[in-house]
C-alpha cells in the first residue's frame, strides 16, 4: 500500500552516501504514509532526469544549475534547506604542508608547487566545480596538469575519495560524505572554514505543467516537510560522532 | 590483509543474524537475475538456433553482430532502457523506470546476445553431425531446431550458466534503470557499488562474498540437476 | 520379416536423371560429369572402391548435395517435393539424443504420420529389426551394429518410394545381414525402389538388377547384373571384380596401378 | 528519441574530427581489453581444459566453481584488486594502482574464468568423442589437452570472444582499479559513465556507438580470419 | 604389402588373462563372468551377434573400459605400461582434424618416435594403405573406407606386440579386405599378436587360429578355429554359424529364439 504513495526524489551520491535520507526520511514517512524513493546519481544526471520528467523532485547542491533549471521551466520553485561545508583532506604526513589553513585557494596553490598527488572528481559535479573555483582563484592551471600530479578519476565522491586514500593525495570533499565515510586510511581534514566553502542545498517540486505525470501534491507535501520547523529540527539533528553535518537554513536565508 | 578478515566478518554476521534488509536484496536480486534469464533463454536460444541453421543473405553479418553483441557494455544497455523507458520517452507511459521490472528488461538486453552467441555455436557444432540425418528424414532446419536444442541441452547449460553470470554480476545497467533504491530497486551489485563509494569496503566485500556464495549455490545445483538427467538419459 | 504393407499408391517420383553432373568440394571435383538414369523398376547396386565417390552419389541423388554443375531431375515428381518420399540409410547413420524408440517415433513424427498410428508402427518396426529389447535404451549407447539396424527400422517405418541404402549391412552379424537381404528383395517386390552401395559382392549378386561402376568419380560402367557380373566392359571394372584392383604395386613406385590404367 | 539522434551526432563528429582525446581512449580501452583477454586465454584455455580432461578429487567442486565464477562481479573484483595493490596491501610495493596493468590485472581476473568455464564444455565435448582413440594412441590427459584444444580451436574462438565482450564492456572493476583518470587510465566504458553522471546522456550513448562500432570491428576481423582458416583445413 | 620390417625385441606382454570379468553399464550387466587367457602365439577372432560384448571385449581388453568385477592382467608386462605395446583400430576410428599424414605422425610423436624417424614411417604406412595421394588432405573429409584404412595405417606404424582390430574391414572394398588380411597373416607370422572381431565368416575362417564366441556378454565357446568351424558344441554357436541366430520367430512372439534357447 505505501508503493502507491510514493514520491521520486533524484539527488546526489553526496547526500545520499552521508545517510541524512536514512535519519530523516522514515520520520516523514511516518507521518505522511508517503514514501521517499531516492534516486542518487551524478549532479548532472540528476537534474538531466528531473528535466526528462523521471524524478518529482530535485534535491541537489550547485546553485547556478538550480536556479537555470527553474528559469527554464523544468522546475517550480527553489527553496533552501540546508547547507554544510567543503574541506580539503590529505594524507597524515601533508607534504605539501597545508594543515590549519583556512584559506583554500592558498592551500591549493601549495599543492601545486609543492606538486603533490590531487584527486579531483573531474565529473562537473557541483564539488568538482566549486573545486575549479578555488584552483581559477589560486591561479593554477589544472587543465595543463592533468594526468601528473592532478589527478581527474571522473567518479563520484566516495571513489574519488578511495582513489585519494590509496594515492595518498589531497583532494576536495563535501564533509557529509568525508564524516560518513570508512576507507580514510590515513587522512584527515586539513583546510576548513574558508567562506568559499560553503555549501548550499536546494530543493526544487518538478513543473507537473511541463510532465503530468509528477506527482506534485505529494512532492509539495515532501517539500513543505522539509523547509517546515519539523523538517529542519530533523536535519540539524542528524549527527555523525556527535558532528553535525548539515545546518538547516529554510528559514534564516529569505527571498 | 585486515580487510579481508573484516570482510568474511561482515558476510557472516549479515548472515548469521539473518538481515532481512540484506534478505530482501537477495531476493530482489535473485528475482531480477533468474527472471531475466529465463526471458533472455527464450529468446536468445531459438534465436542463437536460428542464425546457426538457416541460411539467409546477412546471416555472417548477423552472427558477427550476435558475438559483438556479447560486449554490450552495461551502462550503455542501461541509458538506452533508461531513455525508452524515460517519461520522455516512447514507452514512459508505461511507469516502468525505477520499478524490477525495468531491470529485468535492461539484462534482457544484456543477456540475450550471450546466449544467442553461444547457442550459435553449440547448435552449429552439432549441426555439422546431426545436418544430412535430419535433412534425410524430413527436418528442415526449422524442425531441426527444437530436435537440436534438445540434443545440445546439456551443453547449452553452461551458455545459460554463463548467461546468469552475466546477469547476476552486472550492476551497470540495473543502477541506471533503477535507480538502486533502499526497499524498491536495491540489489545485491547496486548495493556492493554504495557501500564502496561510502567507503565501508569490507561491507562491500562481503556482500560480494555473499553473492559469489549465492551464485555457486545455483550454479551446484543446475549442475545437480544436470548430472541426474544426464545419467538418466546416457548418451 | 515382411515388407510393409502398405505403399504409397501416389505414383513414382522416379525416373531421376543424372545430366553431366560433376561435384566439386575441397578445390577438387569428386564427381566428374556423370550422366544416366534411374528408373523405376531394377534395383540398383553402385559398386566401386573407397573413396570411389559412392556415397557422395547416394547424397546427390537424395538431395543433400547440390551439383556444382549439371542437372539432376525427378521426372515424376510433378510438382511434388521429391525428398518426402525417399529415404537413406547411411554409412554412419547419426543417432538422436533419445531412446531407441523415439528415434523411429521422431522420423514418424517428421512425415506428419499422426501419433496414434505411430505406437504401433515404431514397435513393429523395432520387432522387425530385432530391437524391441532395447526400446526405451539412449539410441547413442548401442552397439554399431545395433545403430545400423536401428537406422533400417527408421527408414522402412517411413515406407519410401525410393530407398537409399549406404552399404547397409557393413556392421551387421551374418543372420542379420541375411534377413536384411531378405527385406530389401521384399519391399523391392512391393515396388520400393532400392538404389544402394555393398562391399560384399556376394551380396550385390544375390540383390542387383543393375550395377553402377564408380571409380574415382567415374561412372565407368552401367548395365544389368548379370552381364556386369558375367564379365564386365571396362578394364578397372573387371579388375575390381577379380579384387585386384590394389590400391598400388608390389613395389618401387608412387602412383597406383589404377591411376595408371585410368590415364592410358 | 531526439537523444538518440544527438547520440550518433556526437558520435559522428568525435569521429570524424578525429578527436584526439578520444583516439587515446580507444588506444587505451583496446590495449587493456585485448591484453587482458589475451592473458586470460593463456590460463583459462588450458585450465578449463584440464578440469575437462583430468579426473581428480575435488573436479565437480571445481566445474561448479568455474561456472559460478562467469558471475564474478566486477566491482567485487575491482575492491579486490585495489585491496591487493593499494599501498596498504600485499602487493602496494609495486605500484601499479592506477595504472593499466592494475586494469589488465583485474580484467584477467573477471575474464578467465569465462574462458575456462566455456573451454571445459567445448572439451569436455570433443573429449566423450575423442577419449578412447586418444587413449588408445597413449595420450594421457596432458598430451590430449593440446591436442583437443587445437581440433576445438575454432569452437573456442566464441568463448574467446565471450570473454572479449566481458572485458570490453566492463567498467566496475577497472574503474576502481584504474580510477578512471583522464589521461591515464580512462578507457571508453569509464568515460561513458562519467558522461552519463555528468547528465551528458547523448554524448555517452556516442561513445557507447563508437565501442560496439569497434568491437564489432574486432568480431568482424576474428569471423574472417577463422572463415579463412577454416576453408583452409576444411572438416 | 610387407610387415613392419622390425618389431620390438622386447619380450611379449602377453598372456593377458581375464579372470571372472563382468562389465556394467547403464545399470545393466553387458559382460558377464568372463574367464579366459589370451596367450601368445594363435591369432584370435571373437564372433558373436551384434551387441554381444564384441567390442566392449576389446576395450576391456585394451584397458580404456575398467571391469566393474573381476580382474585383467597382463602377466608378461612384468611392470612395463602394457597400453605402450598394443594399438586398436575402432570400429568407428576417430581422426583429429588435420591431414591424413599427421593422423600418423602424430600416432607416432605420442610413442616417442624421433621427428627424423616419423617422415619415412608416416609415408611408408600411407603408400602401404593406398592413401599416399591422400597425404596432405584434411582426414575428416575422408571417405568412410578411407578412413578405416588411415586408422590401420596408424595402427600399424605403432608396431605394437598385440593389435585390436574391430571389424577392421567393414567398410573396405574387396582388393582393400584382401589387402589387410595378407598384411594380418603378415604382421602376425612376425610376432604381432591378433586379436580380432568381424562378421565375414569367410574372414575369420581365412585368418583366426582361435575363435572366442559371444553372446549377450556371455563366452560361449573358445576353442581352435577348425574346431569351431567343423561344428561348435554350444547350440546358439551352431546357429550363428549357420546364419540362423535370427532376430526373432517368423510371427507371433515377443521374444526372440536366442534368449528362449539361452534361457531354456
Ligand atoms: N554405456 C552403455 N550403456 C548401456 N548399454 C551399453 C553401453 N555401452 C554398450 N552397451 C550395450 O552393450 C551391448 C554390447 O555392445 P558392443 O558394442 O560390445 O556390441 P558388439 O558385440 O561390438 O556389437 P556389433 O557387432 O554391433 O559391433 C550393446 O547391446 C549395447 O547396447
Ligand atoms: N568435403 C570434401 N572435401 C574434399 N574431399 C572430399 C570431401 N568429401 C568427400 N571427399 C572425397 O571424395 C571421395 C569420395 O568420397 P565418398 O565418401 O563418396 O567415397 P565412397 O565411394 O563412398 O567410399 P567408401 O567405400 O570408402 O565409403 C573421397 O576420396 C573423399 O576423400
Ligand atoms: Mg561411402
Ligand atoms: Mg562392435
Amino acid at each position: 500500500s505505501a508503493a502507491e504513495k510514493f514520491i521520486i526524489v533524484a539527488s546526489t551520491t553526496s547526500t545520499k552516501n552521508s545517510g541524512l535520507f536514512d535519519h530523516i526520511l522514515p520520520l516523514f514517512e511516518k507521518k505522511t504514509g508517503i514514501q521517499v524513493r531516492v534516486v542518487a546519481v551524478g549532479t548532472g544526471q540528476a537534474i538531466r532526469m528531473a528535466q526528462n520528467g523521471d524524478a518529482d523532485v530535485l534535491f541537489v547542491h550547485h546553485r547556478p544549475s538550480e536556479e537555470t533549471f527553474v528559469a527554464e521551466g523544468f522546475g517550480v520553485k527553489r527553496f533552501d534547506v540546508m547547507v554544510n561545508d567543503f574541506v580539503v583532506v590529505g594524507p597524515d604526513d601533508d607534504p605539501a604542508h597545508i594543515a590549519g589553513m583556512t584559506d583554500a585557494a592558498k592551500a591549493l596553490e601549495k599543492i601545486a608547487l609543492a606538486r603533490a598527488p590531487f584527486v579531483s572528481r573531474g565529473d562537473d559535479s557541483g564539488t568538482h566545480k566549486k573545486e575549479l573555483a578555488l584552483w581559477r582563484a589560486a591561479g593554477v592551471d589544472v587543465v595543463q596538469a592533468s594526468g601528473s600530479w592532478y589527478r581527474e578519476t571522473g567518479s563520484g565522491m566516495g571513489a574519488t575519495l578511495n582513489t585519494a586514500s590509496a594515492m595518498q593525495g589531497y583532494a576536495l570533499a563535501d564533509r557529509g560524505t568525508w564524516l560518513s565515510f570508512r576507507n580514510r586510511a590515513g587522512m584527515r581534514v586539513l583546510v576548513e572554514g574558508d567562506r568559499r566553502l560553503f555549501n548550499p542545498y536546494g530543493v526544487i517540486l518538478v513543473n507537473p505543467e511541463r510532465h503530468p505525470y509528477v506527482k506534485a501534491d505529494l512532492g509539495r507535501e515532501f517539500i513543505a516537510w522539509l523547509i517546515s520547523p519539523e523538517g529542519q529540527a530533523a536535519i540539524g539533528t542528524f549527527r555523525i560522532n556527535g558532528e553535525v553535518l548539515f545546518k538547516p537554513n529554510a528559514m534564516a536565508v529569505t527571498h | 590483509m585486515t580487510d579481508f578478515g573484516s570482510a568474511l566478518g561482515a558476510a557472516l554476521s549479515l548472515v548469521v543474524r539473518l538481515d532481512p534488509d540484506l534478505a530482501e536484496i537477495v531476493l530482489l536480486s535473485l528475482q531480477v537475475s533468474v527472471g531475466a534469464v529465463f526471458l533472455a533463454t527464450l529468446i536468445g536460444m531459438p534465436l542463437g538456433a536460428a542464425v546457426a541453421l538457416f541460411r539467409f543473405p546477412g546471416r555472417t553479418a548477423i552472427v558477427v553482430m550476435l558475438n559483438a553483441l556479447m560486449g554490450l557494455p552495461p551502462v550503455v544497455v542501461g541509458l538506452i532502457v533508461y531513455l525508452i523507458l524515460s517519461r520522455a520517452g516512447p514507452l514512459g507511459v508505461l511507469g516502468l523506470l525505477f520499478t524490477p521490472a525495468a531491470m529485468i528488461i535492461a539484462q534482457v538486453v544484456l543477456v540475450t546476445p550471450i546466449i544467442a552467441a553461444l547457442t550459435r555455436q553449440v547448435v552449429e557444432d552439432l549441426w555439422t553431425e546431426y545436418e544430412e540425418q535430419l535433412r534425410s528424414l524430413g527436418a528442415g532446419p526449422g524442425r531441426a531446431l527444437t530436435a537440436l536444442l534438445w540434443d545440445g541441452r546439456f551443453t547449452l547449460l553452461t551458455a545459460v550458466l554463463a548467461g546468469f553470470g552475466r546477469a547476476s554480476a552486472e550492476v551497470g545497467a540495473v543502477m541506471i534503470v533503477g535507480g538502486n533504491i533502499d526497499h524498491v530497486t536495491r540489489v545485491m551489485t547496486t548495493a556492493i557499488a554504495l557501500e564502496v563509494s561510502k567507503g565501508d569496503l569490507a561491507l562491500a566485500l562481503g556482500l560480494g562474498i555473499i553473492l559469489i556464495v549465492l551464485s555457486t549455490g545455483i550454479n551446484g545445483a543446475a549442475f545437480v540437476l544436470k548430472e541426474a538427467a544426464q545419467r538418466r538419459h546416457a548418451g | 520379416m515382411t515388407a510393409p504393407s502398405t505403399l504409397p499408391v501416389s505414383t513414382s517420383i522416379l525416373p531421376l536423371e543424372f545430366y553431366r553432373v560433376s561435384f566439386e568440394a575441397g578445390g577438387k571435383r569428386l564427381i566428374k560429369d556423370l550422366s544416366c538414369i534411374f528408373a523405376a523398376g531394377p534395383s540398383t547396386i553402385i559398386l566401386g572402391p573407397n573413396g570411389a565417390g559412392k556415397s557422395l552419389l547416394l547424397r546427390l541423388c537424395h538431395g543433400l548435395l547440390k551439383p556444382s554443375a549439371g542437372q539432376i531431375i525427378w521426372h515424376g515428381a510433378e510438382g511434388r517435393d521429391p525428398s518426402a518420399h525417399q529415404a537413406m540409410v547411411f554409412q554412419r547413420p547419426v543417432m538422436l539424443r533419445r531412446s531407441v524408440a523415439a528415434n523411429v517415433d521422431y522420423a514418424l513424427a517428421l512425415r506428419g504420420v499422426p501419433r496414434r498410428q505411430r505406437r504401433d508402427m515404431v514397435a513393429e518396426s523395432l520387432t522387425e529389426t530385432g530391437l524391441s529389447r532395447l526400446a526405451r535404451h539412449p539410441a547413442r549407447v548401442l552397439s554399431f551394429g545395433e545403430q545400423q539396424r536401428l537406422a533400417l527400422a527408421r527408414a522402412w517405418a517411413l515406407m519410401p518410394q525410393v530407398l537409399f541404402l549406404d552399404e547397409p549391412t557393413a556392421n551387421l552379424d551374418p543372420a542379420a545381414t541375411h534377413t536384411v537381404e531378405r527385406v530389401i528383395t521384399a519391399i523391392h517386390a512391393a515396388g520400393t525402389q532400392v538404389i544402394m552401395t555393398t562391399h560384399d559382392l556376394g551380396q550385390a549378386r544375390r540383390l542387383a538388377d543393375e550395377i553402377l561402376f564408380l571409380h574415382r568419380g567415374r561412372l565407368l560402367e552401367k548395365g544389368p547384373a548379370d552381364a556386369f557380373f558375367a564379365g564386365p566392359r571396362n578394364d578397372l571394372a573387371r579388375a575390381f571384380l577379380r579384387g585386384e584392383l590394389l590400391w598400388r604395386r608390389p613395389r618401387d613406385d608412387t602412383s597406383d596401378q589404377a591411376e595408371k590404367t585410368e590415364n592410358g
